[in-house]
């Protein structure tokens, strides 16, 4: 299926999605053959929906193209983990390059598509991803802002509210920058969106009607195709 | 998408459209890909710009190329050898655009165009006729000349070998320029001197990852 | 000067002075030079600054020369891990100072160090606040931040395997930063899994030349 | 031997060298386990000179460390060349790499000792050895430039007069400039020569006075250490 061309007309599912069915929906968008990093945390749960047919390349920042699952038992290598230290497991055709080689791959657009978490994502794409900004926080970000302006498309995961209430998907972000008008997608609990030059479109919700959504968000959404 | 083995290099090179920039690899004859450049020349693409480390030697390969009258321009860093005749005669006559770029500077804007960076201060030609009305500063008490990414549609390059998700390694010096070019163009096809199964290439001496190669083809047929 | 294999790991971090900035490699644990760091402990250096990827794991390696109290402060991309409580604690303690730069970014200043490169624009960053105050400019409708060279006084690396001449390979994803920083300083001490005679390892497959390196210690004595 | 330290005095021998007794004294200079860059031309003669327990690296710009001397016979394989396109051969502990890592190593000031033809040498360091700036000529520069920059020390091979009698040590090159301030010493048929902040100091003469050679190139000279 490819990522540029919205289902018809926006569908709607009677309840919200928890983490393994958000990543699904998104290891169902990703094309056959593509070159994909996914971020630390929630995407990771991607890889477990991907088919082995679907012959889906995965790039790890540390240095690494064709990752394969986590190590168990006797697999496991501390020379060989994934970007959030865990151990992970080669696939045939597998490569190894240093850093500055692997971050060129990813600023210079050879990556597909990433996959990322987010505190807020605004509706003209700006991520929020890497910093709290407490004052006692300690920042870390990682590739976080290499992937927001390397990959050839940003999909974002996340729920749409905070466990407060407050929407994530918002006009303008109030935490620190991750990159700006870089996310091209959310993947959320309930709904997908597209963050496209017209506005927010509505590809598909969860247990929720599009103008219950724009609702409780505060936002203009336009239905996909619309 | 992960790339593709072809077994006739006239599919290999389909859709080069006239006046695309093609990055042709190899250092003299030593990593040039003769057979796609052949089939490069009866696909017909013309008005190139040729961006390569030398200016064709003897009549093969891009000498051949230049001597079909399909290179309108072309950057290198060593157009003049004992055998370029082609290019000479063509570039006394008037009949192609020459631009000279020091060899570390041309490498360093295809790596620049590769790796997503845009633009860069480069201590070398300051000073030199090869950076007038470029801009410069000084850093640390040294020149720099600002130079720009150097971005291909197409390259065309030479390997030893493949496996069947493009993944690739040289041989010797014939690696030269073929690694930097794989990731500065848009279409990337490699000619190899064989393809084997994936997993039968050291993923510890992969050179080019398959992520930058789009089609491959061996240099003759099996 | 070509390298030099050391059996003591005191003698190869001898006359590292006091206000250096190293470089240390590794992504986590994973190429961390531990025994080079324990003789660093161990030889006394102050007041450094260190830029490594993360802050420290656990209570060896970095974070036991951050414990130590010997580094004033610290470059890297990804300091906030579940087991960097020693860096949390001096920072939050407000006794260790902090920048963070991105991780592509870190590799690429480190690049730029040892590629003789003054200066790059990067799109990384653009428009955060890891941009406050650095100089930007638009290239193809793109904001860009221009980013410096970071150069090591001493780079301790870890990496799989050398012969006599310093030549080294590493194994999967402990490569990670030890080829860039292997560049980027004045002197380079590696720590090895194990020395082999020179011609033992394939030059196709050689992934740090010995060029870079300037002393080698094995990870564990034989 | 250092080659900063001057030998004791300026030496004078006889008569002019030849190309091959230059490419000694080079050789002779060349620190052991330097890493060395001998340009295209009479440089290369520098490789017949070295003492094989000298361990000097060579590297050859278009991609290799540890070079070794030309291939003969069996030994010929088009994919294993110098930059002048010469079949050479690999020495125990070579390693290859692609251009971009090969210029970085050299523009990032890691080889300690380039040498290098030339058509002028200034008095202040200038180097012009790419392009006689004729309106036919074809221009050509290879990796002249980015070893002028980047070398340790630069140091040239050349006659220090033209066939025509022309002095190529001048006060101010008239050829189009390879690079500004960067020959440390010059080795000619008629004197080895440092190029330093002083001036130019001779070191060694070859069949002529040091006041004779100073009035034929109508510049100052000193002898080193002076």
């Amino acid at each position: 299926m490819n990522p540029d061309q919205p289902v018809a007309g926006a569908r709607h599912e009677r309840r919200p999605l928890d983490g393994d069915a958000m990543a699904a929906l998104v290891a169902r968008d990703i094309p056959r053959g593509a070159f994909v990093n996914l971020g630390i945390g929630r995407p990771t749960l991607v890889a477990d929906h991907l088919a082995p047919d679907a012959a889906v390349v995965l790039h790890t920042e540390n240095g690494m193209l064709n990752m394969g699952p986590a190590a168990r038992g006797d697999e496991i290598d501390p020379d060989l983990t994934n970007a959030g230290k865990v151990p992970v497991t080669e696939l045939p055709g597998a490569a190894y390059f240093h850093q500055a080689d692997s971050f060129a791959m990813m600023r210079g657009g050879h990556l597909d598509i990433c996959v990322l978490g987010a505190f807020q994502v605004s509706a003209t794409g700006d991520l929020a991803n890497w910093h709290t900004g407490a004052s006692d926080a300690i920042p870390a970000v990682g590739g976080a802002m290499d992937l927001a302006v390397g990959a050839g498309q940003v999909f974002v995961m996340m729920t749409l509210f905070t466990k407060r209430g407050a929407p994530k998907l918002v006009p303008r972000c109030t935490y620190p920058l991750t990159g700006q008008a870089c996310v091209n997608r959310v993947y959320s609990d309930l709904a997908v969106l597209d963050i496209t030059p017209r506005g927010v479109e509505v590809r598909e919700t969860f247990g929720i009607g599009v103008d219950e959504l724009a609702g409780r968000l505060e936002l203009p959404l336009m239905a996909a195709g619309s | 998408m992960t790339a593709r083995v072809y077994v006739d290099a006239d599919e290999a090179v389909e859709g080069i459209r006239d006046g695309s920039t093609v990055l042709v690899g190899g250092f003299g004859m030593a990593g040039m890909p003769v057979r796609l450049i052949d089939a490069l020349i009866r696909q017909g693409a013309e008005d190139l710009t040729v961006v390569s480390n030398n200016a064709g030697n003897g009549d093969k390969g891009l000498a051949a190329l230049l001597a079909k009258r399909r290179v309108r321009r072309l950057v290198c860093s060593f157009p003049r050898q004992a055998d370029s005749y082609v290019f000479d005669g063509l570039y006394r006559a008037g009949e192609i655009e020459l631009e000279v770029v020091p060899q570390g500077t041309l490498a360093e804007r295809m790596r620049a165009a590769g790796a997503g960076i845009g633009a860069f201060f480069c201590p070398t030609g300051a000073g030199t006729m090869l950076a007038e009305g470029k801009e410069t500063r000084v850093i640390d008490g040294r020149t720099h000349v600002l130079e720009y990414p150097i971005k291909g549609d197409v390259a065309l390059i030479g390997a030893y070998r493949a496996d069947r998700m493009g993944n690739l390694v040289y041989r010797k010096t014939a690696r030269n320029f073929g690694p930097v070019m794989a990731t500065a163009a848009t279409t990337v096809i490699a000619q190899v001197r064989e393809v084997v199964d994936t997993g039968r290439i050291d993923p510890e001496a992969v050179v080019t990852p398959g992520i930058y190669v789009d089609r491959v083809v061996q240099e003759a047929d099996a």
